[in-house]
């Protein structure tokens, strides 16, 4: 058996590992754009704000192919044909397979905005990415962050550990839109601008502005916002969103809506082809329906049932939810699952502490945990996002215990909290 | 086939073990793997009591195992089957360490499993692998009430004949499965 | 570093079956219990598994685990696929042709130059009808000599039996349990030896039958009864002999069958005259009131059915045991009728005459009993050796046997497994499983059931009926002898066996749960054997004494063979093998589902336990005069102080890894000169850890 | 592969497991230093009640640990004997394993920036923890020791 991956993070080398462990036998190809050993794309803010050493961003030792027996290839994949069931290398060399995991994850997205191809304007998702805005930084003083979102406060981060002052530029009226709600935003926000972060919510960058530089190209000088403001800055850190990388499928009969769509088992709409990680659209089990979640924990769960229906193990993905987790000077940030509800929908739960950076949000729906956040006191935010996941009737008295409680597995009661029916 | 339950009945139970490896031959389970295990108890009261222990699911009406399974693995379906879905199962094994009956077991891989009452079976309306082979009746499957009834009966039957037993999963704890035991 | 995936569990545990197989019936062969089979069997007509057959009058869709457990033993890593040839201490695969040669040119070989009686059979119940007409056959041309499993399992039984009612087969089937009044079980723990025919016990409890077990153990049939009676253990014959001093003292006999069927009546009455139940109660342990409330139950409850076991057959003073408690049925009248008689296992239904022309037949120029045998095998008078079945676990005083036949010069082994007895042969032959061929089986409700074929024969397995045509083909011998197929052995030796020859292939095929037998040319059926009352002795009538080989006399477990001779001094303890449901002597090993199940322990008293300084699972050391062998203890109230019980069906070249426990029971026949003992043996134990381990 | 399994109807919630787990992770190694100690050792096992029931809930060395496959570092692994371990120094304190813990049994040492779990004591002989239970609700076994273990305990009733 010939397996292909297209991909080395997440989802490729959790379905690789799989894979190798099921078929001592089989041969595993894995090709990727980038040429090197797996690395964690969630560190490269870590890495550019020097808190980790590169050697650290590796996720697999330095032998990892080799020892695992993995063929490894440093091409970009143009073009899936399935018929043929092979693909085209940019260097025009064809990949025949029998089985193959399209695992390309997503790319930033770049908004057309006037000036973003100015030396200066940079994006933060790969190790490359980190690696030239490391070179460039020495001559930085000011930047601006355009998007507050997960990657946008990390990067934010990045830069600010190496003492560059922050802008952050969102759209909407809060930071993290996708990922907390107004009241935990707002304490988030309170926390980076008294570390020194200036933020410009309900804004966007309409220009980029560049001036000349030695090298006879134009670099950053600042950017325009909507408002009419101005910022001077020497970088700007696109962090708008990211798109997946479909390109590669278009003409081959895989069905792609946002990402590529998948079944539970990970199989897409051609036989033989697998898609997992930030490319595909899988299930998601609290919003009922096909969603990319692109989650590092999704992705490698989605390897490994992808890894064993390709290796002729028949598992299903139980399907994906949101799920986040970051850290803003010093203070946990967790949340899980639904955050918003339509107005007159469900039960809400909340505490906040500003003073002390703790605040906790759960939401119910038909009596089931279906979403949360938490600041601060974070211990025990597992076993929630736990029962989100399990989709069981709560008890009231005790979820209004945990706003302010320590928040532990209920299972060993006998009138534990989990009971009832599994499922909607 | 809803609404079945089963009724073992440890006074006829004449320890041959056929439903044990019924079961192990009806869900594929390898050595090492098993749901239901059959062993001897024996202990002195006025008399010597010895019978054979079905260790196994009693499929509970409220199950302390779905309420432990952190990931919803353990469902008691509408029809009173708790069934376990190996796909979610995470091999924490808490479920083991919660069910006063013994009945979700270690796996040779290390995952829980247990008895999922040959749902399979109960699709085509045949009864569970180890009440089709039992020789002596002791494991019978039908309606609620009806096995109910029948457990009842043989109750009051041995009790003619000088011989005290004790039902378990129709009074305080309701179970799919209800056990007639010696005392 | 360490790993992020750990693959072993991610394959399921559970695969349950999808019943898509094809559905044949057939019939086991295991225990001669005869229970009715269905047999998925996928595309490539390979056994998938194996279920109860509904439609089986008998077994009625009911099962014990054995049949279950037989398709890891089909195609488990233990099962011999193709001929080996040892060469140099090692198994080489050869073909079959080249394997019938060097049988055949050893076999004339020895036979010119040693005589017929230098080769020799052991054979158990490898195949079936087939195979063990076709063996029969290649006997009488060579003159070999066979030793089947009566030495083993029922010779006495069969012996006495056919002394005194002419035939030694049972005389009822177990299907008249539901006629009986009382029914007598004796040493015989059916629940769980024939296990998926006890139902018949509780539909004849149902109907009101009084069941009564004689048992020294409080066994799961005991369990299941109206009366259990705890005897000591050998000393059943007392009792008989107690019951039946009470029935002609009170005049509870059936006298005009006694004066009208029976002789010898009077030499009875005296033979047990002095033996009161005082003396019965303090032999056998069983309060006197008991006895004799048993008596007036047996002289009030007609019809009665008895039903012996191992437990009074393996033992050293089973024949007048057995003389007794038959005695007891025949005085009794309870022969003939439904619900009365004796049931059993043994299923002998005559042999088949007349297959070989008279001119071609060899006779053994030696003849030897089962006991003289270990001594011709150390002698070297025996060069040559067939064996299908495996001597080395299953006869006594193992150890003596393994070396025995390790002593021969050409042993060939005709085998499913590679197992203790296989390890030692020159030549190892595939055979077929059961399974694997069709063929006739009787069960203990007397019928004859057509068995069919299943799954085809594993790799190049092949049924002894067709090894010993193939290889009497290659010695010259007159092939036209033997049957081509089982279907075709079947017709020969019904035509060649009046008892049989009303039962074809067809009538078994056509007849749910088969054909009682015998049923001679009209095609009758008999149910029962002596309905009419006619008893095939010399003077037409029940021999009460036998034919006077065995004296009606209770003989002391102690002083009888095995035992004579032994210090009590040092041997404190008695020993015994009992069986359990999941085993059928050391065949059903080879299945992983049954090692787990059962794993070998030694049953002890808590209060011999106290005596030992073992606890619960602990190892005992327990040595016979012949052998030692290590058990962990399992301590329960259920067995009489000083008797330690074990189970018969481990041996070393299987998972369990075991010294078979035969090798402690010494070569000891009872008087009846039949059956080899293993129960009731003298020994002394230890508890292991004394010795440092 | 031994762990540590829990026996809710034992425990009693006298909280010795906790007690044993801080002194043994902490730096003095002293059952009556350890709470001093600044950052002060966290128990890796917990204690928790519902009604008159008590819990303790420690890292069950899930065989298909939701934290090892929610590591972005990689830190989170199983061992060669197949127990969950963690790296501390691939560990950068993002609290992804905290977020997906169903038993809440990883610890995040805030101070430290590092989660931190159950290793079972990995260079003892037994869990500190178990050794300290007095109720025997904590035991240390194998799979197969602690079905036949537990098959002994089971009441008459099964």
């Amino acid at each position: 058996m010939r397996y292909l991956i297209v991909g080395n993070s997440a989802a490729g080398i959790f379905a690789a590992e799989t894979i190798r462990g099921l078929d001592q036998a089989g041969q595993i190809i894995m090709v990727s754009q980038e040429d090197n050993l797996p690395y964690s794309r969630c560190l490269t803010s870590y890495l550019l704000g020097q808190e980790i050493p590169e050697q650290r961003i590796y996720i697999r030792n330095d032998n990892y192919y080799s020892e695992t027996g993995i063929e490894f290839i440093g091409q970009n994949v143009e073009q899936v044909d399935a018929r043929a069931k092979s693909v085209l290398l940019a260097n025009g060399e064809k990949l025949s397979y029998d089985k193959l995991l399209i695992a390309t994850g997503s790319s930033p997205f770049t908004p057309p905005i006037d000036g973003s191809n100015l030396e200066g304007v940079f994006q933060l998702r790969t190790l490359e990415d980190a690696k030239k805005i490391a070179d460039f930084v020495p001559n930085v003083k000011e930047a601006v962050v355009v998007g507050a979102g997960l990657v946008g406060l990390k990067g934010a981060h990045g830069l600010h550990e190496l003492g560059i002052n922050v802008n952050v530029v969102e759209f909407a009226p809060q930071l993290m839109p996708l990922s907390l709600d107004s009241e935990a935003a707002g304490m988030v926000a309170g926390l980076l601008e008294k570390d020194g972060y200036r933020f410009y919510l309900n804004n966007k960058v309409v220009k980029i502005l560049g001036e000349k530089n030695n090298n006879g190209g134009m670099t950053v000088s600042g950017v325009v916002l909507d408002s009419g403001e101005q910022i001077a800055c020497q970088l700007v850190l696109m962090a708008v969103g990211v798109r997946p990388n479909t390109a590669l499928v278009r003409d081959s009969g895989v069905k792609v809506n946002k990402g590529i769509i998948v079944n539970d088992r990970m199989q897409t709409s051609v036989e033989d082809i697998y898609s997992a990680g930030d490319v595909a659209e899988t299930y998601d089990l609290l919003w009922d329906e096909n969603r990319i979640n692109a989650l590092w924990p999704m992705a490698t769960a989605q390897g490994i049932v992808a890894g064993c229906n390709m290796a002729g193990i028949e598992r299903r993905y139980e399907g994906s939810m949101g799920l986040n987790s970051a850290v803003f000077c010093g203070v946990g940030v967790i949340s899980a699952g639904i955050l918003n509800l339509p107005d007159g929908e469900g039960q809400v739960f909340r505490a906040a502490e500003p003073q002390r950076n703790y605040y906790r949000k759960f939401i119910l729906r038909d009596d089931r945990l279906v979403g949360m956040i938490m600041v601060g006191e974070i211990e025990g935010a597992g076993f929630l996002s736990a029962l989100i996941r399990k989709r069981v009737k709560v008890n009231k008295t005790v979820v209004n215990q945990w706003l302010t409680d320590k928040i532990s597995y209920q299972g060993y009661f006998s009138e534990g909290i989990p009971m009832g029916k599994v499922g909607q | 086939m809803s609404n079945q339950s089963m009724l073992i009945d440890l006074t006829s139970c004449i320890g041959c073990k056929a439903c044990a490896v019924a079961c192990k031959q009806e869900n594929g389970l390898a050595a090492g793997n098993t749901f239901l295990k059959v062993w001897l108890k024996e202990y002195l009261k006025d008399k010597v009591v010895k019978y054979y222990v079905h260790q196994a699911c009693h499929h509970c009406n409220a199950p302390r195992c779905q309420a432990a399974c952190p990931v919803g693995a353990i469902e008691r379906r509408e029809d009173g089957v708790v069934v376990q879905d190996e796909d979610k199962c995470i091999g924490c094994q808490v479920c083991v360490t919660v069910c006063p009956y013994g009945g979700a077991k270690i796996m040779a891989n290390g995952k829980a499993g247990k008895c999922s009452f040959c749902k399979h079976r109960l699709k085509s309306g045949v009864p569970s692998a180890c009440v089709t082979v039992c020789p002596t009746q002791a494991r019978i499957m039908g309606g609620r009430e009806e096995i109910v009834r029948e457990a009842e009966r043989r109750k009051a039957e041995l009790l003619g004949k000088g011989c005290s037993t004790r039902l378990e999963g129709i009074n305080d704890i309701q179970t799919k499965v209800i056990y007639l035991l010696p005392e | 570093m360490g790993f992020y995936i750990r693959p072993q569990v991610l394959s399921h545990n559970s695969k349950p079956m999808a019943h898509h197989g094809d559905m044949r019936t057939s019939i086991c062969s295991l225990c001669n219990g005869g229970c009715g089979l269905k047999v998925s069997v996928d595309q490539s007509a390979k056994v998938q598994a194996v279920f109860g057959d509904p439609d089986n009058p008998y077994n009625k869709g009911k099962l014990c685990p054995k049949p279950m457990e037989i398709v890891q033993t089909l195609y488990g890593p233990d099962r011999v696929g193709y001929p080996l040839k040892k060469v140099n201490g090692q198994f080489v695969r050869i073909s079959w042709d080249e394997a019938l040669n060097i049988i055949a040119q050893k076999h004339l070989n020895y036979l010119n130059n040693d005589g017929s009686g230098s080769i020799v059979g052991f054979t158990s119940k490898i195949g079936g009808s087939y195979s063990k007409l076709a063996l029969s056959i290649f006997s009488e041309l060579t003159g070999m000599a066979n030793f089947g499993t009566g030495p083993i399992c029922y010779d006495s039984e069969e012996k006495v039996r056919k002394a005194m009612f002419g035939s030694g087969s049972a005389s009822t089937p177990l299907s008249d349990a539901i006629f009986a009044k009382l029914i007598l079980i004796i040493g015989n723990n059916c629940a769980q030896t024939k296990a998926g025919q006890f139902q018949w016990l509780q539909e004849a409890r149902r109907a009101g039958a009084k069941v009564v077990v004689i048992d020294p153990r409080y066994t799961e049939t005991a369990q299941q009864v109206d009366q259990f009676i705890q005897i000591k253990p050998g000393t059943d014959g007392a009792l008989g002999m107690a019951l039946l001093h009470l029935i002609i003292k009170n005049k509870q006999y059936d006298e005009e069958f006694v004066r009208e069927k029976t002789k010898d009546f009077d030499q009875l009455a005296k033979a047990v005259a002095d033996f009161t139940p005082e003396k019965a109660a303090q032999i056998t342990g069983v309060p006197q009131e008991v006895i004799e409330k048993l008596a007036r139950d047996l002289g009030t409850s007609r019809p009665a059915m008895l039903w012996p076991g191992r437990g009074i057959v393996c033992v050293n003073n089973a024949g007048s045991t057995l003389l007794a408690f038959e005695a007891l049925m025949a005085i009794l009248g309870n022969i003939g009728k439904p619900g009365s008689g004796i049931v059993s296992h043994i299923n002998g239904y005559g042999k088949a005459n007349n297959l070989v022309p008279p001119e071609a037949v060899v006779k053994p120029h030696r003849k030897r009993n089962a006991q003289e045998l270990y001594q011709a095998l150390e002698e070297g008078e025996i060069k040559m050796l067939y064996i299908a079945g495996n001597p080395c676990a299953n006869w006594p005083d193992s150890n003596r046997m393994s070396k025995g036949i390790a002593g021969v010069d050409f042993v060939v082994c005709h085998t499913l497994v590679l197992d203790d007895s296989a390890m030692l042969a020159d030549i190892v032959l595939p055979a077929v499983h059961w399974l694997e061929e069709s063929g006739m089986q009787a069960g203990i409700n007397r019928v004859m059931q057509w068995k069919e074929k299943t799954g085809e024969p594993y790799a190049e397995a092949k049924s002894g009926g067709d090894f010993f045509r193939q290889l009497a083909s290659k010695m010259g011998l007159p092939v036209s002898c033997f049957p081509d197929n089982p279907e075709e052995a079947w017709e020969l030796e019904r035509t060649h066996n009046p008892a049989i020859v009303g039962i074809t292939v067809e009538r078994m095929r056509q007849t749910p749960g088969g054909v009682h037998y015998p049923c001679p040319e009209n095609g009758e059926e008999s149910v029962r054997l002596f309905a009419n009352a006619v008893f095939p002795t010399a003077s037409g009538k029940i021999e009460l004494l036998g034919d006077k080989r065995v004296e009606l006399k209770y003989s002391d477990p102690l002083e009888a063979p095995g035992n004579a001779g032994m210090l009590q001094t040092e041997y404190p303890y008695l020993f015994s093998t009992v069986k359990v449901a999941a085993h059928y002597h050391t065949e059903c090993q080879y299945s992983e589902w049954a090692r787990e199940l059962e794993k070998p322990y030694v049953e002890l008293h808590p209060l011999t336990a106290v005596e030992l300084e073992v606890t619960d699972g602990e190892e005992l050391r327990i040595e016979t005069a012949t052998g030692s062998l290590v058990l962990p203890v399992r301590i329960t109230h259920t067995v009489p102080r000083n008797v330690l019980f074990t189970q018969p069906y481990y041996t070393m070249k299987s998972g369990y890894e075991t010294l078979p426990v035969n090798s402690l029971f010494p070569v000891a026949c009872d008087q009846a000169g039949g059956n080899f003992v293993n129960k009731n043996i003298l020994c002394r134990a230890y508890a292991e850890r004394r010795l440092g381990r | 592969m031994p762990k540590i399994y829990f026996r809710p109807e034992r425990c009693d919630g006298c909280r010795a497991c906790e007690l044993a787990c801080i002194e043994k992770h902490s730096q003095t190694q002293s059952i009556f230093m350890a709470n001093l100690e600044k950052p002060s050792p966290q128990s890796r096992i917990r204690v928790s009640q519902s009604a008159n029931q008590f819990a303790a809930v420690v890292c069950q060395q899930c065989l298909q640990a939701m934290c090892v496959e929610a590591c972005m570092t990689g830190a989170m692994q199983y061992s060669e004997s197949g127990a969950v371990i963690h790296d501390a120094k691939q560990c950068v304190g993002c609290w992804m394993c905290v977020m997906v813990c169903p038993f809440g049994a990883v610890i995040p040492l805030a101070e430290a920036k590092k989660a931190g779990k159950c290793n079972l004591c990995e260079e003892e002989k037994l869990p500190a923890c178990v050794l300290a239970c007095t109720r025997k609700a904590l035991w240390y076994c194998t799979g197969e020791e602690y079905e036949i273990k537990a098959a002994g305990e089971l009441e008459c009733a099964t």
